[in-house]
């Protein structure tokens, strides 16, 4: 590049007054480069949230890098749902760096950003200087809502998963296909390997929305970070802090925590469920790893009646606490509903002793083949011990009420259960089963007859997105062929020395105006069906048993035949009778039974403090 | 003319030529060249920056700033002659902004100097930046701002703020003793 | 590349690639300038930074100097590590004068003492009496709050101000 | 080395005095300030005061997630934010074995080269500006604002972009953003010739930018220069060629080496390669192909990148970007040591290359040297 020596070159600037000036003449105009007028449409400024989306899990909160976002409750705010909480995110913005991390994060795009960017403040001048940091902070510190959301910038609507930094696709474990798994009892489902596990295991976002919906609050978002981490034994030792029975857990829990999980919202939930299973089964000597520091013997004696899980992990808690716990069970083998109600499939005994065994190991004397009330009363009991524990769950089979209910081939759920676990069950090879009933029980009655070779009808009051039963439970056992009856009212049985008929009607639900589930109402107009049946097994629920009881102390305790009315930590009318699991529980399944155990044996110790 | 209608004229003029100075404290100034230029333009305004302190009427504090920047700041606004104004921009100088744990780095700019008007945004846009300084400007003409005042008023509350800083002859934290033996 | 982790092998040290164009050296404290000096003269005559990691748990800290040639593209990291406790570490300006400035603040922000270098003084922090700020065991969040955190009697035994009325 | 004769001579006894260039001067690039000792109008000898904008980034990485740290890592270098994106990005990737779909390299690529030509406007800027051409700056600044807008269109934000993440960038192109850049494109090539006319061919600023600052090629391989400056000295050194990165290999481009090594041959370095990467981007423009734009990785509270070190560069307007990252397989990086390029010019080698030098020479220095505090403040 020469410099040309150019007198002249200076005038050539002149042809620059008649171009278009690009000077942006704010604030008499605006940018005009973009579809929209103004600045880019995906423009980073202030925050919108939609409150009646927003759960408040608060991962904005924590992924903010400046530390800008605080959630506060509020109570102007209705929860988004019946596991979300009345927080909202508040923003300083005297700290917000406009990065757009918790836009990427929020779970339920609920929190985006708006076009709107200016605010400018000034100070009063008659505050002193001392209040004049916070009047300036409190400025810019607003909760973000709907004012700027006609103006959307940077967001990720609902249906962008991709562009969020979260993953929404669930590694589910492997299974084996229906046509294998309906042929035998061995357990079908895989348990993760190291790396699904932890490609699961980094899904979690932390937020712990999962452990307000668990019925026993465990450790969960804990165990799941040290499962990513790639340490199951840390996971376990945070599973013991609250559940001495992670394996059955793993297996078989209803899993609260995933409905309320927040990837679930847009996505699928994390797999916690079988994350527990995981870090459970991949430590060999439970022992090992929960160091629980173990009190001194105190020398006082506990005794807990039934080795269920409300009683076993009582008896583990107890023990930790110091005390000398025994267990009585009625039948051979310990685990109650556990052993006897739930099939191998699910839940090989193998897998259950390992469990069980951690527990007795710790000392715990289990007395088998003991019926209170029959071999010992429970007077005595009373008497001997220091405190009892009644953790015996529901164990009367409720009935059909139905003409036709005493003749041979029908039976009760759990009767029905026993004999598939002690493998003495008749012959059901090409025999027609009749399953009534839509809970967990049923779906095992029906899945059990199909590994037996049965022909399996499901029979049920209300529609099948009714049924209290696992949704999985449900789609699985459709996989294995099992045949379902939708709001089909039980009429009778007919048959000359067995059951060979059932009859049902077709009920239409009425709606509950209470918002309850829908009621089935049975009238004149219902059709009504006959189906052949050689077997009809009645799993409509059952009932506490209490006879071991003397009358008056049932009275004493206001046993109304379903229920027993416990306070937080067990405790009854009667000192130092404590009850737990589900003869008390509002939930009737393992994880809540845990939990009576193990506030019970709370309760015990502060019972006992207080006696001295 | 009495001596309010001179002092509102006198207002008047002060808002139509405002100097800003030009020290770029942090990293908001990256949008000062663009607002200085041809793109936006705030000679429309009558701002022009001024490279000496005696001469200029806004100090803008462009974002964080170092401790050693502050004593700086400090510095210069003392220098520069009153009527003067002092802008916050972006976070760092309202609540410590990004670097609100960092060990370098102040969080409230109003504990040190008097501050007019806060802007926010990181960094703020050069709208808001003008945004900021039409109000600025309104502002003078009432004469409203008076932070200047406040300083001269409260000088001992602001230098003892600053000597907090800047004068420390002890560790902040206590496990500091380690320091002299490895040293 | 394989050429001078095989030589830098033979001479007794740790070496291995990193990357396509990065290796790196592990060498007792003894050995860095020997080191340097060995690739100084095969070459790798840009030195591009000097750089401490502080591994509390281990009781060290870790000195990485990274030095390049352009001849062949490569990079080449020499890594030391020095105890923790007094740490002190030769200077290497007469290699490359480019080290005054890294140890300099190597040592401002560390604490370790270059032995020979002449100039050690604090260089971008003023005043400072606080440990190291890069150490591991220094609280920068709680040293923020603690020196600039707002406090309500923030007096410094001053009388309030009066409320100043402007109209 | 003496480049112009001074009338002052040597025998005449001046009391030596103190400048001070920066903090708050004209002619200093930012926060940042040389203690200048005089003789009369030469620079004896030469303190720098780094420090001003030390806001202690490797200590707060430390504290902050992996990926968190993405919104910190752009405010290192302001003019030029998207190398320590990328630089940080790539490190990661490397620790943890991420493999980065074409599509997001290309995109990444993109950002990298609009942000080198928005940095050499910028330092087109400086050129008016420590001479007194004041129509440079009004003219260059503003070109730039046209790249921030395609910035703000493709990312959301106008100068901190944090726009890249471990394993891709965080969002697609969005519609009729390439035929946007074409246009610009055509627009800065043809503003070039006016450039050339009103700079480069422009006598007085060649009279004041030749033969000041000689920087000998082995002066600048001892003295650790690197990027334009280093070329321009006549080292042909270029990390995009020699150990390409991204897919600079699948691009055709070259690295012009002017190698008189003065500060008008770092200035024409400068505007010879603007010229190399809108050759880059418009290529760019017809090769990117179609893919997701990124992968994707763990969520930020679960992303652990396993343990060890990796050192990632990028060639940045101003010189090798270099991000050291050592990571012990947590959620939160270690140590991250950030190696900005300003760091050997403007800390170590000003002291060599100022002395003897003439005061009004030493703006010019500071700015053909590019020397941008922040990214050695840190």
């Amino acid at each position: 590049m020469n410099s040309k020596k150019n007198g002249l070159a200076p005038i050539s600037a002149l042809k620059y007054l008649f171009k278009k000036p690009h000077t942006v003449r704010y604030p008499k105009e605006d940018l005009e480069v973009f579809s929209i007028k103004g600045i880019s449409p995906n423009y980073r400024g202030f925050h919108t949230n939609d409150l009646e989306k927003c759960i408040g899990c608060g991962n904005c909160a924590r992924v903010c890098p400046a530390s800008a976002i605080e959630m506060v409750e509020y109570d102007d705010v209705e929860p988004a749902n019946k596991f979300a909480n009345t927080m909202r995110p508040t923003i300083d913005y005297g700290r917000c760096c406009f990065c757009g991390q918790c836009v990427d994060v929020c779970p339920t795009s609920s929190l985006q950003m708006s076009r709107d960017f200016i605010h400018s403040f000034h100070p009063d001048s008659s505050l002193s200087p001392e209040e004049e940091p916070e009047s300036v902070v409190k400025d810019f510190i607003w909760r973000p809502d709907q004012k700027h959301a006609d103006n959307p910038g940077y967001l990720r609507p609902e249906g962008d998963l991709f562009g969020k930094v979260i993953d929404f696709d669930r590694n589910e474990p492997r299974k084996e296909a229906p046509s294998e798994r309906k042929l035998s009892f061995a357990k079908f489902v895989h348990t993760y390997s190291k790396e699904e596990a932890e490609k699961e295991a980094t899904r979690c976002l932390g937020c712990g929305a999962c452990v307000e919906a668990c019925p026993n609050q465990l450790h969960i978002p804990q165990y799941i970070a040290a499962i990513s981490k790639g340490d199951p034994e840390e996971s376990l030792a945070w599973i013991y802090k609250r559940n001495p029975l992670p394996l059955i857990c793993g297996e078989v829990c209803t899993h609260q925590c995933e409905e309320a999980c927040v990837v679930g919202i847009q996505g699928e939930p994390l797999a916690i469920k079988w994350l527990k299973a995981y870090s459970s089964e991949n430590v060999l000597k439970y022992q090992d790893v929960v160091e629980e520091k173990k009190m001194e013997p105190n020398g006082k004696k506990l005794v807990a009646v039934g080795a269920g899980p409300a009683s076993l992990s009582f008896g583990y808690y107890a023990k930790l606490l110091g005390y000398d716990v025994t267990i009585y069970e009625a039948e051979d083998k310990p685990g109650g509903a556990m052993m006897w109600g739930i099939p191998k499939y699910r839940l090989p005994k193998e897998e259950l002793m390992k469990d069980i065994n951690a527990i007795l190991d710790l000392g715990i004397k289990l007395k088998t083949n003991v019926k209170i009330g029959k071999d010992i009363s429970f007077d005595k009991l009373m008497k001997d011990y220091d405190a009892v524990f009644v953790g015996t769950g529901n164990s009367k089979p409720m009935t059909l009420r139905i003409v036709g209910e005493d003749l041979p081939g029908v039976m009760q759920g759990l009767t029905f259960m026993k004999l598939v676990n002690e493998e003495k069950t008749p012959e059901l090879k090409g025999k027609r089963v009749v399953v009534v009933g839509g809970g967990n029980v049923a779906m095992d009655v029906a899945r059990s007859s199909v590994r037996l070779g049965a022909d399996v009808t499901v029979v049920y009051r209300r529609r099948i997105v009714d049924m209290p039963a696992a949704l999985e439970e449900i789609e699985e056992a459709q996989e294995e062929g099992v045949k379902f009856v939708e709001t089909g009212v039980p009429l009778q049985i007919y048959g000359e020395k067995r059951t060979e008929e059932f009859e049902y009607a077709i009920a239409s639900l009425v709606p509950d105006p209470k918002g309850g589930r829908p009621r089935p109402v049975v009238n004149d107009k219902s059709p009504h069906m006959k189906i052949k049946a050689d077997y009809v097994v009645a799993a409509i629920g059952q009932h506490p048993n209490l006879d071991f009881l003397p009358e008056d102390m049932q009275k004493k305790i206001g046993f109304d035949g379903k229920h027993v009315p416990v306070d937080d930590y067990g405790r009854t009318n009667i000192d130092g009778l404590f009850f737990g699991g589900d003869l008390s529980n509002r939930r009737q399944d393992i994880i809540s039974a845990i939990g009576a155990g193990l506030r019970a044996a709370k309760g015990v110790d502060l019972y006992l403090a207080s006696q001295k | 003319m009495s001596q309010s209608q001179w002092s509102e004229l006198v207002n008047y003029f002060r808002g139509r030529s405002m100097w800003m100075l030009h020290y770029c404290t942090g990293c908001g100034a990256i949008e000062l060249p663009p607002v200085m230029t041809s793109r936006w333009d705030m000679e429309r305004f009558g701002i022009i920056p001024m490279a000496t302190p005696r001469q200029a009427d806004i100090l803008l504090i462009t974002g964080y700033l170092s401790i050693k920047t502050l004593k700086r700041v400090v510095y210069t606004y003392d220098q520069m002659s009153t009527p003067k104004w002092v802008l916050g921009f972006g976070s760092c100088t309202i609540n410590g902004g990004i670097y609100w744990d960092s060990y370098n780095v102040i969080d409230r700019l109003d504990k040190y100097i008097p501050v007019d008007i806060y802007i926010a945004g990181c960094m703020p846009r050069p709208e808001a930046i003008m945004d900021s300084f039409i109000k600025l400007r309104e502002m003078v003409q009432k004469g409203e701002a008076k932070g200047y005042e406040k300083y001269t008023k409260n000088y001992e509350w602001y230098k003892a703020n600053q000597d907090h800083v800047f004068g420390r002859s002890e560790p902040v934290l206590r496990k500091a003793e380690e320091v002299t033996k490895s040293a | 590349m394989l050429k001078y982790v095989k030589t830098l092998n033979s001479m007794g040290l740790k070496a291995r690639p990193l990357g396509d164009w990065e290796f790196e050296v592990l060498t007792p404290k003894e050995r860095v300038a020997e080191t340097l000096s060995y690739l100084k003269g095969s070459g790798f005559e840009t030195f591009i930074h000097l750089m401490c990691v502080d591994w509390i748990d281990d009781g060290e800290f870790e000195l990485v100097y990274n030095v390049e040639s352009y001849g062949e593209a490569i990079q080449a990291l020499v890594k030391t590590r020095i105890p923790r406790e007094k740490p002190s570490m030769m200077t290497m300006m007469n290699l490359w004068g480019l080290c005054q400035v890294y140890e300099r603040e190597i040592h401002e922000f560390f604490g370790i003492k270059f032995e020979g270098n002449p100039n050690l003084e604090q260089f971008f922090l003023e005043n400072w009496m606080d440990l190291p700020p890069l150490r591991k065991d220094f609280d920068t969040k709680e040293f923020s709050e603690e020196l600039f955190g707002f406090k309500e009697d923030e007096s410094h035994g001053i009388k309030a101000p009066e409320r100043i009325e402007y109209k | 080395m003496e480049l112009r004769p001074l009338n002052v001579s040597s025998t005449n006894k001046r009391k030596r005095y103190e400048l001070f260039i920066g903090p708050n001067h004209p002619g200093i690039s930012g926060n940042f300030s040389y203690v200048l000792e005089m003789e009369g109008h030469k620079v004896a000898d030469v303190t720098p005061d780094p420090g001003l904008l030390h806001r202690g980034f490797e200590k707060l990485m430390e504290r902050r997630l992996w990926t968190q740290n993405l919104a910190l890592v752009p405010r290192i270098c302001v003019p030029e934010p998207d190398v320590n994106e990328v630089a940080y990005c790539m490190a990661i990737e490397h620790l943890a074995g991420i493999e980065v779909p074409k599509h997001a390299q290309y995109i990444r690529v993109m950002v990298l080269e609009l942000a080198r030509i928005a940095s050499f406007l910028f330092g087109f800027g400086g050129v008016g500006g420590t001479t007194g051409l004041y129509t440079a700056p009004n003219w260059a600044i503003g070109d730039r604002d046209y790249i921030l807008d395609l910035f703000e269109w493709l990312t959301g934000g106008r100068v901190y972009h944090i726009y890249q993440y471990p394993g891709g960038v965080k969002n697609d192109i969005p519609d009729g953003w390439l035929e946007k850049l074409s246009d610009l494109l055509d627009y800065l090539e043809s503003r070039l010739p006016e450039y050339d006319n009103l700079i480069f061919r422009n006598p007085i600023i060649r009279d004041r930018l030749k033969k000041v600052g000689y920087l000998s090629a082995e002066d600048a391989i001892e003295n650790g220069i690197t990027g334009p400056n280093l070329r321009a000295s006549g080292v042909n050194w270029d990390i995009r060629k020699t150990q390409p990165y991204l897919v600079y290999d699948e691009l055709d481009f070259e690295v012009p080496i002017t190698g008189n090594g003065d500060s008008y041959a770092r200035a024409l370095q400068r505007r010879l390669e603007l010229e190399e990467s809108i050759k880059i981007l418009r290529q760019c423009i017809d090769q990117i192909p179609d893919g997701p734009y990124k992968v994707k990785i763990p969520n930020p509270f679960e992303f652990r990148v396993p343990a060890g070190s990796y050192y990632s560069k990028v060639e940045s307007s101003r010189g090798e970007f270099g991000y050291y990252v050592v990571s012990n397989g947590d959620v939160k990086p270690y140590r991250v040591y950030i190696r900005g390029p300003s760091y050997s010019s403007g800390l170590y080698y000003a002291k060599k290359a100022m002395n003897g030098m003439r005061i009004e020479d030493v703006p010019v220095w500071i700015h053909m040297m590019d020397i941008c505090p922040p990214d050695f403040d840190r």
